[in-house]
């Protein structure tokens, strides 16, 4: 599938976090974070990538950065392997692919200024002078529609939504093609997420960035997503585009997700059915056999226990890993 | 109205900060009746969780202060009593659970311990007794195995079994009213459907009335017979819920419901965001505190605090704009 | 537990012979030797030195000196196999001819017990000032952060600061003007440590710095807690205010408290130098103090050892009593 | 699990209460404790007091807990200042540091001083009533020499007969025999007729007879110091290396009875009542160990102690208060400092200016010990011209060389070609070396500012690590061009002073001092029994050292204590150990009745 358009293939995704234990510290078992997870990105295309927390979604943003290196598995990006590179190599590729992450406090050095944050990537990297550096700055401040003489501030004289930005043009700085963003807007306020959401789209318009949304709120990921993929305990269950998925999901999870989710409308509330899932996720130090859903899911059988599903593409475009999804064609 | 449960008249509370004094509530006055379930909803810093933390005179003094109002509960002043007499309604009369599950049990004590205590001060139960009914309550809301559990610490828990053991505590002696604060936000979005299911069922089996504070506009919406909307302090909209949604009317309140995206939404139209930040507080505001980001705001929104004025029944509105049509009401 | 636990005990093996590496280094590499003399003194004369250190086995080369400190070697004068450190044999000291430094901190005098010896007087004396810092120390942090900003408050806080920012010898000579030469209440020569009032000014003037630092922890602490979401569910519940501060904040706040409990006993253990040689008490630290002055290496070697381990089991006890307490902490995994 | 916490408070109550517990040992102790030499301390009982007085106790801070306390291992003066109350060797001093029977009645020497023969005091015994006859000496003195004891003053004896062979002897060796070495030791013990001593028992064995390899006049005196205590062989033995630890197994002949220790804390001394030497002392002592000195002094302000050694931060206190000022003893000590001039031809490569010797003078006339002593010694020395201190025997006021500024001008400017001159000394640049402390630093400043402004020498300061320093000193190849340094005498005997420190090959060697002259008289004095011939050679020898100048004698050491006025009759020496007046304690008294 030698599809020129393809930006980013992930084949088989596998990160595991070891778990040491005993006198000697021995590897007792791991944390199967990401446990075989392939997708593919277009360019200027975004993905979103929803799950409930500790689904691995996180961990699979920053597989794909080689933030942390994979267990196995490969990722091309632009037609290299990530997983194969290191050292200049990898810084070189590491320009074209930028992360946004949640926290945009957290994230920002709160003893730099915006425009030390901003213009530090471009030093790093040798790509401006200062003069340069300094114009970029500017640019970038007025791209994401921070005021530029904000660049002599400090992270924690913005509020939220701004430091947000600051973050997305520390991220735009060396004019990547591809960014990771990290629920992005979950730490904001309502009435902020809004702005950071357009702005995000109105960039992805003017550079043709490629854009893989991590985040929880189904809302947000269908409003912004060109196709979607839904992970549960570290293994992609469904993937297509996105109202397929949102108006005929197939996975019994991704059904009894987006189920959950309120809508603000009384009217459609009051008669809506849901899906109520019992219990809570299992550890992903020690998944369910079979079909890792099965422990929860309402039309689980004996099969489900005794083999992985196989994640099979059931209509064009429209893949899940599910024995009974041809029910809900 | 004279059956009201909770009547809350011209509350106002501050916070004394290094940066100056916060005006956090600005003369709140809402009713509720017995059985009543309703919704406040706003941003954070709003004031809809102080509001209802003056109430209970839950507010750390110092720096809070409770400034003037009333809050009349079965007819008599909260604000007015003794710190016994009011210590005999927390817990009883009114139960609360908060935001947070993961910090609002506490760390080092027995879940079975935490459960019994309201029961022993106010039921006046046994150990004994209190034990086995803390069983009971465990059990009542959904915890598998409950005897056994009682003695594990919350760190056994998960997010949505605290807030489930947050829940029963909060209920454990049968209180007339309920206060939930955010007690969703931190939860999946499956395990928040879980709980808001769970609240449901127990509001039908045990009646009580409900006070649910969120920022999520969706959550309340199948939820609540009324809803609050509250913005700087100030409650903006106050309306039954399904009038509220067919009909905003605050201009806040209306970007609030456009820069939400709907998970049910197939249109890919650029979200309505709400421009500028929330309000600060440090001075009361005379004018009406959505102004700065109102783009209808006229003259008059700029001198006057527009007062909360029936629009239509049970729907009343703080604005001096019709937006409709633009003009002043 | 039994894993983590020996785990941390088998770790305590390269630490302390690292610790012993560096300490024989340092003081080897130091010129001169336990017998050499002032240049004004009479000069133990070539052959008593050659045979002194023949004996003790200072004639070998470094590693092998080395080797028998820890493992252990053949004396060539008894051709006696000696084990060394592994077997608790800490070696002869110099300077006090026919002890073992085992023997010097460990052993009481004739017709005591083991709290007599220098270990045990120190021990004691650094459990006493512990006490003193906890049981004074931690109500003082509460109060003040109870009454935060008031008079009690900053009473405390100037409690805090001045035992924090005072030196020992200080206080002690202070204590000593006042209470003794003064007022008469005790004698300044001690020769009867059964007494319990002559422990009363060292353990004062040994805790008063730990006493400080445990208020100011458990009131920044304490302060802490008190916002804690825990506790305003408890206010929430209706309990009195006595039961919120007792059951749901103390504990809570005394976690780090007690973490810092062990590392503080170790360091009043260890860190008594001072304050023995002030009050003439008969502890490790004034032995310490002697042994550097004479060279004593192998007393020097041993006390350090001894210190380190201190420390280590310290901070050890501490992670275990922080697992029963902090139901949280698991440990090992 | 909660519980815990509880159980951590207790175990916080526990170990308090264990400390408390303190006192329970020293209640089951206490049975066993008091008064277990009472009949011993019965004729100690003074009877000059009629009322019912308080008891007469002397207290003392002797500082630094001793290392060990073995006659034939110890060497520091506060191990020492132990011993000398517990034990008496052979011959003894009396206050004038003159050696005088102790043990012995008597001595005679053969006629070249290679034989010396001591004959006891008949009845000798141990404060236990144990025999105490010439065998016990005989042993003490194969003890220090035999090479397994390896005592640091081993080789103070080593003018006996065979002593140097069985000190380097390899005790490791297949075939070492100790007894061939003891065989051969110039050291017997015997009747007075010769015949061989039974055993310890033996009450007739009153001879101890000491062969030398070479004359040594001065060894009656050696005889008597601390190596030669008569330490028992059976308690040495019982107690294993550790003997010396406890206060049961050192059963002596001194003038006190060691009663009990508590080390660190406290000893207690009773009078012995067989002390065969001076008179049995009329007090009992106890010794505390006080390191810190303010403490100490608090403490004798506080009258716990009856005498405790004055330091200089007390000094403003003492002079501000009159009753302290009489209170105040002050006389010189044991050692004698000098600035040392390096006598080696070159040093640095270049010509040492100090072989000149009207250089040498010129430096030594510069030098004022009485500004010293006052401006930086805090009057804590005393200044002096001379080599052996006053008290001593030899001591001799007579120096050709006083403080005097013009002379030494002159001196300088007589000196030879190259050094006549300051600017000629400056070029060469002139170093003092000295141990790195901040105290030391401010002595030397004082010591070149005052060449500066005399001379007009330049001394550069080169401070050198302690430990350093003393290796630099003892090597003649990086000896210092001027150094401050001295000598503490071990013994009281001219020889001491003269022979083992400044014959040529001695501690002179390492400065390069050596004169035939003073040699021969010294080798001639050395050999010489008939005493008044002896001093006479000594004094020559001591004439002969000055007029060399090969340093300039700077000061000696102060003795300074604070003596309660209730302690009276004692006999000041350089050499007291830890009180004024401890090598004659049996002449202190003290008057209970003044105690408040």
């Amino acid at each position: 599938m030698a599809d020129n358009n393809v930006l980013l293939r992930v084949d088989n995704l596998v990160k595991h976090f070891p778990i040491m234990r005993g006198l000697l510290q021995k590897q007792v078992g791991a944390v199967r974070a990401v446990d075989g997870v392939s997708f593919e990105l277009k360019r200027g295309e975004t993905l979103g990538l929803v799950g409930e927390s500790g689904c691995g979604k996180s961990t699979t943003g920053r597989a794909v950065l080689q933030l942390y290196r994979p267990t196995s598995g490969n990722v091309h990006f632009d037609g290299t392997d990530l997983t194969v590179i290191k050292g200049e190599e990898l810084r070189a590729m590491r320009r074209k692919m930028q992360m946004i992450f949640q926290d945009p406090y957290a994230s920002l050095n709160p003893r730099m200024t915006v425009g030390e944050i901003i213009r530090e990537p471009l030093i790093v990297h040798k790509v401006a002078t200062e003069a340069e550096a300094d114009e970029r700055v500017r640019q970038l401040l007025e791209l994401v529609k921070l005021n530029p003489s904000f660049s002599t501030r400090y992270p924690h004289e913005f509020s939220g939504g701004q430091r947000q930005r600051i973050g997305i043009a520390r991220a735009l700085a060396l004019q990547p093609s591809f960014i990771v963003c990290d629920e992005p807007i979950s730490a904001l306020d309502v009435s902020i997420q809004a702005q950071v959401v357009n702005l995000l789209e109105e960039l992805q318009n003017e550079f043709n960035l490629t854009y893989l949304f991590i985040a929880h709120d189904l809302s947000v990921v269908r409003h912004i997503s060109d196709r979607v993929a839904v992970m549960y305990l570290g293994v992609i269950v469904e993937l297509s585009t996105r109202d397929e998925l949102y108006e005929h999901p197939l996975h019994p999870y991704s059904q009894a997700l987006l189920s959950a989710v309120p809508i603000p409308d009384p009217v459609i509330e009051k008669t809506r059915q849901r899906i109520i899932l019992t219990g809570d996720v299992p550890s992903p130090a020690n998944p369910p056999s079979g079909c890792r859903f099965r422990t929860r899911c309402p039309i689980a059988e004996a099969k489900c226990a005794e083999s992985r599903p196989e994640f099979r593409e059931i209509k064009p475009g429209h893949f899940v890993a599910c024995f009974f999804a041809d029910r809900y064609l | 109205m004279p059956d009201l449960l909770l009547d809350v008249k011209g509350l106002e509370t501050t916070f004394k900060t290094p940066d100056g004094i916060v005006h956090a509530v600005n003369g709140v006055s809402f009713g509720l009746k017995e059985g009543e379930t309703l919704g406040v909803v706003g941003e954070s810093g709003c004031g809809k969780s102080v509001t209802m933390l003056s109430v209970l005179g839950l507010i750390p003094s110092p720096p809070g202060k409770v400034k003037e109002g009333t809050a009349h509960f079965f007819g008599r002043d909260l604000l007015k009593m003794t710190s016994a007499e009011i210590r005999q309604i927390r817990g009883a009369q009114i139960g609360m659970v908060f935001q947070d599950p993961m910090t609002s049990l506490n760390p080092v004590l027995t879940i079975g311990r935490q459960l019994e205590e309201p029961l022993v001060v106010h039921l006046g139960m046994t150990r004994a007794q209190a034990r086995n009914r803390a069983a009971e309550l465990l059990a009542m809301v959904g915890i598998p195995n409950a005897k056994d559990r009682l003695s594990d610490y919350p760190h056994q828990f998960s997010g949505g079994m605290r807030q489930r053991v947050m829940i029963s505590m909060a209920l454990a002696c049968s209180p007339q009213l309920l206060i939930a604060d955010e007690p969703t936000t931190a939860l999946d979005v499956t395990i928040q459907a879980q709980i808001t299911d769970l609240v449901k069922r127990l509001r039908s089996e045990l009646g009580m009335a409900i006070i649910w504070i969120t920022h999520d506009l969706g959550v309340v919406a199948g939820f609540a017979q009324r809803v609050i909307v509250m913005y700087g302090g100030f409650i903006i909209e106050d309306s039954i819920v399904n009038e509220l949604y067919v009909n905003p009317t605050h201009p806040y309140t209306i970007g609030l419901l456009g820069s939400l995206p709907r998970v049910d939404a197939s249109g890919h139209e650029t979200l309505t965001s709400i421009e500028g930040s929330p309000p600060l507080l440090y001075e009361k505001p005379t004018h009406c505190p959505f102004a700065p980001r109102c783009k209808w705001a006229m003259e008059r929104c700029w001198k006057e605090n527009p007062p909360l004025e029936t629009v239509a029944p049970d729907h009343r509105v703080a604005c001096w704009v019709d937006v409709k049509t633009g003009r002043a009401r | 537990m039994t894993t983590y636990i020996i785990r941390r005990l088998l770790w305590l093996i390269p630490v302390l012979l690292t610790v012993s590496a560096v300490t024989f280094v340092v003081m080897r590499s130091a010129p001169g030797g336990p017998w050499d003399t002032d240049a004004e003194r009479r000069q133990v004369d070539a052959a008593t030195a050659k045979s002194l250190a023949a004996y003790y086995g200072l004639d070998k080369p470094m590693w092998r000196q080395f080797y028998a400190y820890v493992i252990g070697d053949t004396n060539s004068q008894t051709k006696e196999w000696v084990c060394g450190v592994i077997c608790g044999n800490l070696g002869p000291s110099y300077r006090q001819r026919g002890r073992t430094v085992q023997d010097i901190l460990f052993a009481p005098p004739e017709g005591k017990t083991f709290w007599q010896s220098r270990f045990g007087y120190s021990i004691r004396l650094g459990v006493l000032a512990l006490s003193m810092a906890i049981f004074i120390g931690i109500p003082l942090g509460i109060i003040a952060a109870l009454r935060q900003n008031t008079l009690v408050d900053y009473t405390a806080l100037f409690i805090a600061t001045s035992g924090i920012s005072v030196p020992s010898f200080v206080l002690a000579i202070f204590l000593i003007i006042i209470f003794a030469s003064r007022l008469h209440w005790i004698d300044i020569v001690v020769d009867d440590w059964t007494q319990f009032k002559y422990w009363l000014m060292p353990m004062a003037v040994l805790g008063f710095g730990t006493l400080a630092f445990t208020a100011r922890l458990t009131r920044s602490s304490m302060l802490e807690v008190m916002r804690q979401d825990y506790v305003r569910t408890a206010r929430a519940k209706g309990l009195a205010e006595r039961v919120v501060i007792f059951i749901h904040m103390l504990k809570n706040a005394l976690i780090p408290v007690i973490t810092i409990l062990g590392p503080a006993l170790a360091g009043l253990v260890t860190g008594s130098f001072i304050i023995e040689t002030m009050f003439s008490f008969p502890g490790m630290g004034r032995a310490y103090v002697q042994a550097i002055g004479q060279r004593d290496y192998s007393m020097i070697m041993g006390t350090t050892l001894i210190y380190a381990m201190l420390v280590a089991v310290a901070n050890l006890s501490v992670d275990i009593i922080y697992v029963f307490i902090d139901p949280r902490i698991r440990l090992g995994e | 699990m909660r519980k815990l916490f509880t159980l951590l408070s207790l175990f916080v109550l526990a170990s308090m209460i264990l400390s408390a517990c303190g006192p329970t040992p020293a209640a089951t102790d206490a049975p066993a404790q008091p008064e277990q030499p009472a009949a011993t301390d019965a004729p100690a009982q003074p009877e000059a007091t009629e009322a019912p007085a308080k008891e007469a106790v002397l207290r003392i801070n002797t500082g630094t807990y001793p290392d060990v306390i073995d006659p034939q291992k110890s060497s520091f003066v506060n191990e020492i200042g132990h011993l000398d109350k517990i034990y008496m060797g052979l011959s003894t001093l009396n206050e004038k540091l003159e050696t005088v029977p102790g043990a012995a009645d008597s001595w005679t020497f053969n006629d070249d001083a290679t034989q010396l023969v001591f004959t006891l005091k008949p009845g000798l015994v141990y404060s236990d009533g144990s025999v105490l006859n010439a065998k016990r000496f005989e042993y003490s003195f194969q003890r220090n020499i035999d090479p397994t004891t390896a005592g640091e003053y081993a080789s103070i004896t080593d003018e006996i007969v065979g002593a140097p062979e069985w000190r380097a002897a390899d005790t490791a060796a297949e075939g070492y025999d100790p007894e061939t070495f003891k065989a051969a030791l110039g050291v017997k013990a015997s009747h007075a007729d010769g015949s061989a001593c039974a055993d310890y028992e033996d009450t007739a064995c009153d001879t101890l007879t000491l062969n030398f390899s070479k004359p040594a006049p001065y060894f009656a005196t050696i005889a008597g110091i601390w190596v030669g205590y008569p330490a028992k062989e059976e308690n040495i033995a019982e107690g294993g290396d550790i003997w010396w630890t406890s206060s049961k197994y050192q059963i002596g002949n001194g003038p006190f009875i060691w009663k009990s220790v508590d080390p660190f804390v406290k000893s207690v001394f009773v009078p012995n009542p067989n002390f065969a030497g001076g008179s049995v002392p009329t007090y009992s002592m106890e010794y505390s160990y006080i390191t810190d000195s303010a403490v100490a002094f608090e403490a004798y302000l506080n009258n716990e102690f009856d005498i405790v050694a004055s330091v200089a931060e007390d000094l403003p206190v003492i002079d501000a208060d009159a009753d302290l000022t009489a209170q105040h003893v002050k006389y010189a000590g044991s050692c004698t400092i000098k600035i040392q001039y390096s006598l080696h031809p070159t040093w640095n490569g270049q010509p040492n200016p100090f072989t000149d010797k009207k250089v040498r003078e010129a430096f030594s006339l510069a030098f004022d010990a009485e500004s010293w002593a006052r401006d930086v010694d805090g009057s804590l020395s005393l200044p002096t011209w001379t080599w052996i201190p006053p008290g001593y025997p030899g001591y001799d006021a007579a120096s050709p060389l006083h403080f005097d500024p013009e002379a030494a001008k002159a001196a300088l400017a007589a000196a030879s070609e190259p050094f006549n001159s300051a600017e000629k000394l400056n070029a060469m640049g002139l170093k003092m070396a000295f141990a790195d402390s901040a105290r030391n630093r401010q002595r030397h400043e004082w010591i070149a500012a005052q060449y500066k402004e005399i001379l007009g020498v330049d001394l550069a300061l080169d401070p050198v690590e302690p430990t350093t320093y003393t290796a630099i000193q003892k090597d003649p190849d990086t000896y210092p061009l001027l150094s401050r340094g001295g000598w503490c005498a071990d013994y009281a005997d001219q020889q001491n002073w003269l022979s083992v420190y400044w014959r040529t090959g001695t501690f002179s060697a390492r400065w390069g001092y050596s004169n035939p002259e003073f040699d021969a008289l010294v080798d001639e004095a050395d050999t010489t029994v008939d005493t008044a011939k002896r001093n006479e050679l000594y004094a020559q020898a001591q004439q002969i050292l000055l007029g060399d100048i090969p340093a300039a004698f700077g000061y000696n050491s102060l003795n300074h204590y604070l003596v309660k006025p209730w302690v009276t009759g004692y006999m000041t020496t350089p050499q007291d150990h830890i009180f004024p007046g401890d090598l004659t304690p049996w002449t202190i008294s003290i008057d209970t009745s003044m105690i408040p």
